[in-house]
């Protein structure tokens, strides 16, 4: 680094791994892999996942390819640099003039085969846990919904990830092996012929099979969070998710769907009106379960007794962030608008608002929920707050900027940030004001790590139900003993028994028979 | 209106216009989703916060409104797909003008830059030869042997395009992907080597405008900028004139 | 609490865990090679000449016969278990472990074989013209190659230096079954194999050249990307059987119906291998 | 399963020696068929038909799907469905470029 500028090459690792680290190291671990481990048994009655082994062979795989992926930022040439949608045949023959093997983009597509392996094995384990070892009496129609959001989005890991680990497989071949799976023939890089190559391969099939993936994915940073946020609202509002069966019957749409929209990230790739016409169909469609169960979310407010917790306030902060974010979706779902705003910081601007505002809230909501229960301790409420309005602020600072500069034109991954276009020159003030919202939001973020790393020495003492919830996870101890619960659990009621009319309390858990 | 606001860059094509229309209708179907919910959603607060309302109602709402709502969004959906996205797609992607009544050129992309290829009065494209290709022919046309590359004029990073009158471009790369994109004509399109796909458009401004590389294609992407120049008939004319005085 | 339904099936649902794990990895499987297979599509849908008659056929259906046999005597393992008869079931599973040896042995051969084996793409058509004659007298034979506008002949490498290249066509009978099986037992036996006339060719009229590895062409790309993960899947499997029918079968004594259904697990995925290969045979030896 | 004491498994060996010789005699057809000229076309799909068959014999007794429950089913069948969604849907788009 020169001068202590940043390179153009290192500032696509740095765009490539941070969208790779967020999506597959962060979001997914955290919110599938680490709240589904502790909170599915638990929500569904089981001593433990069905498999416990595999979760250690799935834990072991995770950490080998996040280590792998980390390691690649030292090695000569730095990290991976073709974004994280990883395009053939850029990343067929970056970094190869480095190491022929440890080099960043090689290592990138190791590191995503143990990734994928992880999340495969993970994915068995939650599925076969939910379908086996429900306790008796959760029947299908009484489990949380962030059970099935988990169940849901084990199925998308399980269908969705292998195409993509063949793939992974095929662009490794292509630049261990020298194959062309993904690389036509003729290619003229750089003045330099590539004629030991055999061409005969297909740039747009890495994409077909990495969005077959990409779009999934989303889904499955989505639907634990949403899950989360359910519980949290039922909660605190004291009542009953409003309209149960459909959000359980639009989750299912989702899933499905999502298998069959992928091609909208590939409107610009020379797609005849056959085809665009039946992917714009299906991504307008996948928009209807989305909004329908983020209206029955909201509708469930009306006529609650509303706590403004911490982990409440997070939820809340979700609907009208997620959103926008959603709502930033539909134009784009629309082939004609996408060649003006396909890879311009519209795009950006869309999918931070379903991932920062939306989905890292709902982790945050997620955190100060089930704190109580794993640690006994309450976090800090004051900080709790001040982290929420401080975020949301910022969160916006950073986020919203990027609509009006993707609506002038100026587009991703340029790692100047647009100053060698004219058209960028009236808003690149803009990038100062992101930066900074960027940095204060980070200091936002001390006041958290702190009451994370404290409370559960200093924070308030928790009983085994502060919340007053009426899921299973409440139910028992805190700590959970071995095995989750003292004595077998049987369900009786469906998830959100709360203010039900004529019984002393305002919640009924879902152990507690009813009364005849 | 909203557009505007939003910042949106002047169009400049004539298709441009349906699809700004498009997105402009959009916009407000988003903005009215999104105060009517956040405005639901802030009364829903203020009015059953704990305080004012200690004891939540098991039942909630009773009303069907949500369903209508619901219908209303999908049909709105539904018009906006088969009335304007699947027409304006259809017209872009199928109806291209004749290949007598339109320029015609050639945008080939490579690190970092593009090589735009006009036909030459007899408005055939000679064959492009990879082996053939040099840092003085970076197209590898063979100027020797096939007639139709003799009077072809390749230029590179700046295109010209005359006013009003259909342009057929055909995007394609020599080495990675790229994106041919000019935001005032509302126009993009992949550049993907070992394909070649035709865009058209009719520019309705003079002036000039940026071309953007709207896909990551390696160290020098920011910077890979073309300019697009659309003249008046007669200075187009002309600057083709002295494009093939140089290039013989 | 202990975790339930290990060995015994859950009433509702009519299975025990296991079971369930062992399919949703199979269907994870299916969309895995589902991916290499429209890898596949997508480079024979891309190509000019897809090449037909490379691999031996008779050697791959033997293989095949192999596979199928071994999917049997897993069935009869696990029936053996079943019926309780651990000594069947130990002769059972032997023999399915003996098989993945042989096919992983078949299959080395055929690799090898590849890699002894050349091909050679000509500058352009016209100077492939100038050679057809040559070739052809020579018993070979001039072939479209897979990228439109080539064209390539396949054979074994005499002798090269700087400027010439001497190589020996594959005759054009050499893809008929009989000259296949010939071939094979030839190399069985330790015979050298009969080769043709060898023709001489100019370096500088060769645009490309080498032997049958991945990179020689899409088609030697995909066939050993789908051979070589079916094969590591062939291993995994002799792996974990060679787990059951050693030191794993002490389980039988304490708990045998546990056992069995561990068997049945591997015995799953052994079939699945089987099936791939069913799909893999036909799309690579013989389309 | 549907006999699961052995009385029943013994029953089915014979069985499973029927369908062993099936698979032999389905995989000889292939290679038989391939050697006649049906066009590409039709030499594809009648190799993928007999494979089809044959996988399904593998499928429904050796795994014996034909007696397993429904859970099951409804798995494979979707994997199998997103496994087409997959190769249909992209060779559809490879299928239908821009052209002029
Ligand atoms: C969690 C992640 C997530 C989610 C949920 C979505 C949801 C949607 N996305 Fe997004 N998308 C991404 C993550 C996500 N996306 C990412 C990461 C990319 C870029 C990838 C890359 O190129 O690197 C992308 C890119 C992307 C593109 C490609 C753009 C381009 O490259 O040109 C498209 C095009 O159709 C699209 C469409 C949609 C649509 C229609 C939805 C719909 O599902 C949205 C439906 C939701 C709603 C319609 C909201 C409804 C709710 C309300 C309105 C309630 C509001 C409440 C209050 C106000 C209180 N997305
Ligand atoms: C889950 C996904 C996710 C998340 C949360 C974020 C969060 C943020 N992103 Fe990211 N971003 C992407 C996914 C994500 N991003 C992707 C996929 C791309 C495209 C990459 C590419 O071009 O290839 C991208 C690209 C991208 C760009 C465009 C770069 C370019 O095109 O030139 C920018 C620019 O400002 C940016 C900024 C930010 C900022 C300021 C945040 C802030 O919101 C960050 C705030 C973070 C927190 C408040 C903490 C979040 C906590 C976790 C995620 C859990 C961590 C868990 C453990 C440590 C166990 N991102
Ligand atoms: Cu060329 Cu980006
Ligand atoms: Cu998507």
């Amino acid at each position: 680094m020169p001068d202590g500028v940043m390179s153009p090459d290192l500032y696509n690792s740095f765009g490539a791994m941070h969208g790779t680290i967020m999506v597959f190291l962060g979001v997914v671990p955290l919110g599938f892999a680490a709240f589904g481990n502790y909170v599915v048994p638990l929500q569904v009655g089981a001593p433990d996942m069905a498999f416990p082994r595999i979760n250690m062979a799935s834990y072991h795989s995770f950490l080998w390819g996040g280590l792998v992926m980390l390691i690649s930022f030292f090695v000569p040439g730095g990290a991976a640099k073709s974004g994280w949608t990883s395009y053939s045949p850029l990343a067929s023959i970056a970094d190869t003039a480095y190491h022929p093997f440890w080099n960043g983009q090689t290592m990138w597509l190791l590191g995503m085969v143990l990734l994928i392996t992880s999340s495969l094995l993970g994915s068995v384990n939650f599925i076969a846990t939910i379908i086996q070892l429900r306790a008796k009496g959760m029947s299908w129609m009484r489990m949380p919904f962030f059970v099935w959001a988990q169940l849901v989005t084990a199925f998308l890991l399980l269908l969705a990830f292998p195409p993509l680990e063949a793939a992974g497989v095929m662009q490794l071949m292509d630049r261990v092996a020298g194959t062309s799976f993904f690389l036509p023939s003729g290619l003229v890089v750089n003045g330099q012929h590539f004629s030991a190559l055999s061409g005969g391969g297909s740039p747009l099939l890495w994409q077909h099979l990495f969005w077959f993936l990409g779009h999934p994915e989303v889904y499955v940073i989505l639907l634990p969070a949403l899950g989360m946020v359910c519980e949290i609202l039922a909660t605190n509002a004291r009542k009953p998710i409003w309209g149960y069966p459909s959000l359980v019957f639009s989750v299912i749409a989702i899933g499905f769907l999502s298998f069959i929209v992928w091609a909208h990230h590939m409107y610009m790739t020379g797609m005849g009106t056959k085809v665009s016409a039946f992917f714009q169909t299906t991504t307008v469609m996948i928009s209807v379960p989305s909004v329908i169960i983020l209206s029955c979310l909201l509708i469930s407010l009306w006529g609650g007794s509303i706590r403004f917790t911490v982990p409440m306030l997070f939820a809340l902060g979700f609907l009208p962030m997620f959103g926008i974010g959603g709502l930033t979706g539909i134009p784009l779902a629309f082939s004609a608008l996408g060649s003006y705003l396909h890879d311009s910081y519209y795009v950006i601007g869309h999918f931070h608002y379903v991932v920062a505002p939306g989905v890292v809230f709902g982790l945050f909501a997620g955190v100060y929920h089930w704190y109580p229960k794993i640690t006994g301790r309450f976090m800090n409420e004051f900080w709790g707050k001040v982290h929420f309005w401080a975020t949301l602020v910022c969160m916006n600072g950073v986020f919203f900027p990027m609509f009006l500069q993707g609506m002038a034109g100026m587009h991703r991954r340029w790692y100047d940030g647009g100053a060698a276009y004219e058209l960028s020159k009236p808003l690149l003030h803009w990038n100062e004001f992101m930066s900074i919202s960027a940095w204060i939001m980070g200091l936002a973020q001390i006041p958290f790590i702190i009451n994370f790393f404290t409370s559960f020495r200093i924070g308030k003492k928790a009983s085994d139900n502060p919340w007053e919830s009426t899921t299973l996870e409440w139910q028992t101890p805190t700590p959970p003993p071995h095995g989750n619960f003292a004595i077998e659990p049987v369900v009786y009621r469906g998830p959100y028994e709360y203010s039900v009319p004529g019984e002393s309390k305002d919640f009924s858990p879902q152990n507690e028979p009813v009364k005849e | 209106m909203l557009n505007q606001w939003l910042g949106m860059s002047k169009n400049a094509s004539e298709h441009g216009a349906q699809i700004d229309n498009l997105l402009e209708f959009v916009h407000w179907f988003m903005l009215l989703l999104f105060i009517g919910w956040t405005a639901f959603f802030i009364c829903s607060v203020i009015r059953f916060r704990k305080k004012r309302n200690p004891k939540a109602n098991y039942h909630g709402v009773k009303t069907r409104l949500a369903t209508h709502l619901e219908v209303g969004v999908v049909i709105t959906e539904a018009v906006l797909l088969f009335g304007f996205a699947f027409p304006l797609w259809a017209k872009q992607a199928k109806k291209f003008p004749s290949t007598r009544d339109a320029v015609q050129v050639r945008a080939i992309g490579q690190q970092f830059g593009w090589n735009f290829h006009y036909p030459g009065p007899d408005n055939q494209f000679g064959k492009g030869d990879p082996d053939l290709v040099t840092a003085a022919n970076p197209l590898g046309l063979d100027y020797d042997n096939d007639p139709a590359a003799k009077d072809d004029i390749v230029n590179y990073n700046e295109m010209h395009l005359p006013l009003d009158k259909p342009a057929i471009v055909y995007i394609s790369s020599k080495d990675v992907i790229h994106n041919y994109d000019l935001p005032n004509m509302r126009i993009s399109q992949d550049a993907i080597p070992g394909t070649s796909v035709p865009v058209w458009f009719t520019p309705t401004r003079v002036g000039e405008f940026e071309i953007v590389c709207a896909q990551l294609c390696g160290q020098g992407h920011y910077n890979m900028k073309g300019l697009l120049v659309i003249d008046k008939a007669k200075d187009f004319e002309a600057w083709l004139k002295e494009k093939a005085a140089v290039t013989q | 609490m202990e975790i339930p339904y290990t060995v015994k099936a859950r009433p509702d649902t009519g299975l025990w865990n296991a079971k369930v794990g062992i399919w949703l990895f199979l269907a994870s499987e299916v969309m895995l090679f589902g991916g290499l297979f429209s890898a596949y599509i997508f480079l024979r849908l891309g190509s000019w000449h897809w090449p037909h008659g490379i691999l031996n056929i008779p050697i791959g259906l033997f293989n095949t016969f192999v596979l199928i046999t071994s999917s049997v005597t897993m069935v009869f393992a696990w029936a053996s278990l079943k019926m309780r008869n651990l000594h069947k079931f130990e002769c059972f599973l032997g023999i399915t472990i003996l098989c993945g040896f042989i096919f992983l042995g078949v299959k080395s051969y055929e690799y090898y074989e590849k890699f002894h084996h050349y091909g050679l793409i000509f500058k352009n058509e016209a100077v492939a013209n100038r050679y057809r004659a040559e070739v052809e007298a020579a018993g070979g034979q001039i072939k479209p190659s897979i990228i439109e506008g080539q064209f390539e002949v396949t054979g074994h490498i005499e002798e090269m230096d700087e400027e010439t290249m001497k190589f020996i066509p594959d005759s054009i009978h050499s893809s008929e079954p009989m000259v296949q099986i010939i071939s094979v037992l030839q190399a069985v036996t330790g015979k050298k194999t009969e080769h043709g006339e060898a023709v001489v060719f100019q370096q500088d009229d060769v645009y490309r050249w080498g032997p049958f590895v991945p990179h020689y062409s899409s088609y030697f790309a995909i066939y050993f990307t789908l051979t070589g993960l079916h094969a590591l899947h062939v291993i995994g499997g002799m792996i974990v059987m060679a787990y059951f029918w050693i030191p794993g079968r002490k389980l039988y004594h304490t708990d045998p119906e546990h056992f069995t259904n561990r068997v049945e697990v591997v015995g799953l995925f052994w079939h699945f291998v089987d099936l791939v290969w069913i799909f893999l045979f036909p799309v690579l030896y013989l389309l | 399963m549907a006999g699961d004491d052995a009385v029943a498994i013994k029953s089915h060996l014979k069985f499973y020696v029927g369908i062993f010789a099936a698979l032999l005699v389905l995989t000889v057809i292939t290679v038989v068929v391939s050697y006649i000229h049906l066009g590409t076309a039709g030499n594809i799909t009648l190799a993928l038909v007999i494979a089809t068959l044959k996988a399904s014999l593998v499928a429904a007794f050796f795994m014996h799907l034909s007696s397993e429950k429904t859970t099951i089913y409804r798995l494979m069948i979707s994997a199998l469905f997103f496994f087409l969604v997959l190769v249909f849907l992209s060779i559809f788009a490879f299928l239908d470029p821009i052209r002029n």
